[in-house]
């Protein structure tokens, strides 16, 4: 085990995934050269040259339909996306293409690829830099969808990500890129895709979440905690497959619920979860399951309204004490 | 006819707007002409050197196109199977000549007009007609129909229906070639309605950054859909290579002879410089864009011109002046392939449509995925 | 009233719009020579000519983008796609542009656009042209979402579409464009944005739909009274702003609801109503909502597996069973 | 230094993997230069038809733009605000020549190194520091910040954060004046990296088949980020107009009076046929891409280069040479601009943030919309 940042631990999954099978290639904006918008590709270049670590033109559909194509033909590409918000003009490649090619052709082929890259808000990036897309392509079959929170998940799925043979998107943030935590360092340690963690324990009230926020959850417990309120915290790291089973398993302990996500509400992970709980755990659930997420509104750019607009600590304790206090 | 501005249309709608209506005679057409071929080659097939076997293969296959497709849409009409019907009569030039000009590993992707590049590409007729129909015994077990005919292990890499959607994809296997060192020419064909796309753009500025091995290939037959080639697309279309300073080059797609020759040109080139082609291909469909199209947008006297133009009557011409085949031989011909399509159909129509197990398969790699409910 | 197929209820739509407004036009692929795909727009050309019914190239981010360019300098542009699968490729104009503009640049311009098209699936047409999108657009803010079912429905619904200062999509399906319906022909009768209809009234269940499937829906309610199960059937006919003031409602009555959506399962729109439905109304529930979608698998060409993979009258049922008879 | 293929790389890069580290001399730089610039225009002022006047409000502005910028970046430093900062500095002869030789109500839209843009059509140094700061009296209320600065009242419709997105804008800006038969130029620009972008391709096929008062014009400043433009686009950006047949020009961007000359020569041209343009205009930015940046792509003496032709000294230059200005008078003129810049500061400081009652106002038309919880 080794202390590293979140940009330490994905560069460790991709080096040594690298490392161990030579189809493995890194490709995307800035990837080589300039080592990475956000330096998770730093040095990667001088190991394994300009043939495994390729800057891109920004043409999105263009390099990840690339990507595509060559994973079909036998490589393991991972594509960087400078973030997901860019990643939209390639979602016909991974909605139309990666996630159905398979099915279509009966199975002739498989596309081993791993789309990456910083998903959600990162401050004051304004409207188009600051959406969170891990529901709209959980929503289509044919792709799984990793967002985790912590360096040490975010090795060990990264790595599962880039061995599985079908599409993945793995999803991080720019904001938790220097962020510090226990990685293990056995290049053998995978953790499996689908399955959620309990990162805390707790017998009063589950907090549901995944990715960036799930840090605020965290000081939103230890506040709660304060008040003798103890949350047991599920992160979900996977959004698809969804491990209900863990989320589940909590909810009978607890039998109150709070799903944290940073996302837009209409149709989001929140409401897949807070739907799934009632329709399989409906007789466990002492209150309504309450969804704390952004509004309905596009991310402003002055520093007030943008606080406003992204949920805080007091939010999630607000919806803790919604589910609590149930009349 | 002069070019015009926006709000004002060029070709039939503009004369239908503007003039009387009146029966189209031979002479005075409103149309502009969909496509205007260039010279087919006047090298002899010796000096291509393509063997009269060789050349009785290509008609044979030829033959077998179009025969499989007059039988699919009969079928289609018979209620065997439904969907869209996408009929490629008219090219089989197109892929019969490039098929015989590359080598069996070198690497093809079409969009959804695909059943003649699946036949010629190793999809036997009993597979193609069974995917079709839905069964399970088809080359993508029922679950592509028309739009995605597949033959990956003979290095065709399907038919797609998102149009342009492929064509990143054929840089992608492209770079997977030279990736790995292997010599493949990866030839990417689209309708020129695909043109217009983005994706083609990005693709092809990677594919010249980066010397990719592939070729883009416009199948230009004079219409997407409705919308004749000058309605959609600004100037000629082998003009788009010129930004990217690609190489390219014009082809008669209604000889055979002359796609052989160019396509074996090229991709002999590719195969030593690594250089990606932008390359156009005319050519023309007969038959309607899918089963349900009233075909409005152009006139008899173009068809009948096409018609007069047909491929494989072309090299049967070919075959009968250079006495490399008798009529009789031809006969035969047609007599083997009727016998292979009407097996094919009483192929599909026996064979089993998947099992309803099969609708959670091939969706992933792994043995047991996890389906959200 | 009179008797209209569904697309002729959208022609008079489109057709009234524009002779009430000279800025409204209609551009997309086929709409003008051709008379559309599927013949929405037919003789439109006659009556408004080539600088207002316009043909496009294959070019779908192009053209949504120089709509919404021309929405944003005073035009009221119906971008019609050939289907909502080809939408995928302008996503990027629809998520980061249309619906962004106003509030990045601080409310200066509005983008009066209707995005329409089919969505959703049409029989054999395989995995690539056969996918549901309104849950996907709805869960981004400044984007109206509407899919009606009903030829009346989808001509007062349109008007209001094109009358919106807005970005609006709006939904159809090429299954339903030969329906027939009543159809109300005074060109001043508007049916709100964000309503939803009691289509049938019943006390046992309520069945909350949209779109095609509602009339697999219908069929459902009739066979269940044979059975002595009065249905409640609430036409969603909006996707955004969601009206769930009528389904709680109609669940008030019947402590019961499934919800019947033609879309894959994970964050769909019937996630969203599930979700809300035990958030907002959790102790009018006698039983945990239900869901009946498509299952979490690409659309396969095959006929019989089609059919397995579409919602059927008998899933309803099923559906209703399940809430029905909860132990 | 030869044209490499894919795995290889151009330029920087490979010389510091295929050679050892030192450090660079003049004369012997590893690098090729970001842009080749053409000469710029010999027509005098006089000629252009540019009175004494208009030449000094030219320099004006590019003083308040640059010095609008070195401030906002202080302030940006001091942490008055955050998010990103894309600064123009260098590039101030392309959004001040266009500007003069436009009408004021063509339509202007760009991507997000918008500043500059602003400034020169109407945003005041007041509104625009206001913005940057997140401040209700910002141009955009504060919702835009730096990358999305507009004045739509004057036509600049705004700055756009995703690479190539307002490219189809521009389009349908030109669309709508064509419409309305107004006889607007609309001009759209872009950055190098932009070229890439299928977006491009799409709008330039429609603008070009559809005869819109348009011009595409890519603001080439040598770099994408950290990636140099002939390592992101192939061939000369301009060659990108020859795949459409379109008119095409190549203009030097460090002199005001070469943008002045040839964009008020193709707008008339525009205003007159209606028919677009593409127009690679070479130019070079000074600062990092945004903030951190730590522009190990290029060296000092690509830099020192291009800093030797400054647009604004440049400007000087000739205003003094022609005695149009006295050296005191143009001290003057920039105290004149620190001082207004000053003032915006003070102005952005003092000025209130938005009610939180903002968050839900200008996302829709209507007075009460819905939104979901
Ligand atoms: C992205 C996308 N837009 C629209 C369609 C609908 N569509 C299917 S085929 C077609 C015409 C394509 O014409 P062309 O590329 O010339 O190919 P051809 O049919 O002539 O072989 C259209 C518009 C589609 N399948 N995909
Ligand atoms: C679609 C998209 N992809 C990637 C980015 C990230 N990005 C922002 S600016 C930039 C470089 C653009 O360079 P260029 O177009 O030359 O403009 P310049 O910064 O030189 O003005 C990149 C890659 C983005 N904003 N949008
Ligand atoms: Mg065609
Ligand atoms: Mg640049």
């Amino acid at each position: 085990m080794a202390e590293l940042q979140f940009r330490e631990a994905l560069r460790q999954a991709i080096d040594e995934e690298m490392a161990r099978d030579e189809n493995v290639f890194i490709m995307g904006e800035e990837v080589s050269e300039y080592n990475g918008a956000y330096k998770v590709t730093e040095g990667l270049l001088e190991t394994y040259g300009f043939k495994r670590v390729i800057d891109t033109p920004i043409a999105e559909l263009g390099f990840a339909g690339i990507g595509v194509g060559a994973a079909m033909n036998g490589l393991r590409p991972i594509i960087e996306f400078m973030t997901f918000n860019f990643a939209v003009l390639a979602a016909d490649q991974i909605i139309n293409h990666a996630s159905k090619v398979k099915y279509m052709l009966g199975g002739q082929v498989s596309v081993p690829i791993v789309f990456r890259g910083p998903n959600a808000s990162a401050g004051q990036l304004g409207a188009t830099h600051s959406v969170a897309y891990e529901s709209m392509y959980a929503h289509f079959p044919g792709i799984k969808v990793i967002h985790p929170s912590e360096p040490g998940d975010a090795k060990g799925l990264l790595k599962s990500a880039i061995r599985d043979n079908d599409t993945v998107l793995f999803m991080e943030s720019e904001q938790m890129y220097g962020l510090k935590g226990e990685v293990n360092d056995d290049p053998e340690h995978l953790i499996p895709i689908g399955k959620a963690a309990v990162k805390r324990e707790g017998s009063d009230v589950t907090l549901v979440t995944h990715g960036k926020i799930y840090h605020t959850v965290v000081k939103a417990a230890a506040e709660l905690a304060k008040e003798g309120i103890e949350a047991e915290i599920v992160d979900l790291r996977t959004i698809k497959p969804l491990d209900m089973d863990t989320v589940i398993a909590s909810v009978k302990k607890t039998h109150r619920c709070v799903v944290v996500d940073e996302a837009h509400p209409f149709a989001g992970t929140a409401a897949e979860v807070g739907y799934l709980l009632q329709r399989d755990a409906f007789d466990e659930l002492d209150a309504p399951v309450v969804r704390v997420t952004l509004p309905d509104v596009s991310a402003p750019f002055s520093k007030p309204l943008f606080d406003a607009w992204f949920p805080s600590v007091q939010d999630v304790i607000d919806g803790v004490k919604q589910v609590i206090y149930k009349p | 006819m002069t070019k015009e501005a926006i709000f004002t249309p060029v070709g039939k709608a503009a004369a239908a707007l503007t003039t009387p209506k009146k029966s189209s005679k031979k002479g005075d057409s409103l149309f502009e002409k969909a496509v205007d071929l260039p010279e087919p080659t006047t090298t002899t097939p010796a000096k291509l050197g393509l063997k009269k076997g060789q050349l009785l293969e290509m008609l044979e296959s030829m033959i077998l196109q179009r025969r499989f497709e007059e039988r699919a849409m009969q079928m289609y009409q018979k209620g065997k199977f439904g969907g869209f019907l996408h009929l490629y009569i008219g090219q089989e030039a197109v892929s019969t000549g490039t098929t015989a000009a590359l080598r069996d590993d070198d690497d093809i992707i079409t969009a959804y007009r695909d059943h003649g590049w699946g036949l010629v590409r190793g999809i036997s007729a009993r597979e193609g007609m069974a995917e079709l129909f839905g069964k399970a015994t088809g080359c993508s077990k029922g679950k592509g129909g028309s739009m995605h005919f597949a033959n990956v292990e003979k290095h065709f890499w399907g038919g797609y229906g998102i149009v342009g959607g492929h064509i990143p994809l054929g840089g992608g296997l492209a770079f997977a070639n030279k990736y790995k060192g292997l010599d493949r020419v990866t030839t990417c064909f689209m309708g020129d309605g695909a043109v217009d796309q983005g994706a083609l753009h990005e693709t092809m500025n990677m594919a010249q950054l980066w010397k990719l091995p592939v070729m883009f290939i416009v199948e230009n037959n004079g219409y997407a859909m409705g919308t004749a080639t000058r309605r959609h697309s600004t100037g000629e279309l082998w003009e788009r290579a010129l930004g990217y300073g690609m190489k390219h080059r014009v082809v008669n797609g209604m000889d055979v002879l002359s796609v052989y020759e160019a396509m074996k040109e090229m991709a002999d080139e590719v195969r030593k410089d690594s250089m990606p082609w932008f390359v156009e291909i005319r050519t023309y469909r007969y038959r309607g864009h899918s089963m349900s199209d009233p075909q409005k947008y152009r006139d008899k006297d173009e068809m009948e011109e096409f018609q007069s133009l047909d491929p494989i009557e072309r090299l049967k011409t070919v075959l009968l002046d250079n006495k490399m085949a008798t009529q009789k031989a031809i006969d035969a011909m047609y007599e083997k392939v009727e016998e292979e399509v009407m097996d094919a159909v009483e192929f599909a129509d026996n064979s089993p449509f998947p099992e309803e197990s099969a609708l959670y398969e091939d969706m992933y790699s792994e043995p047991n995925p996890v389906y959200h409910t």
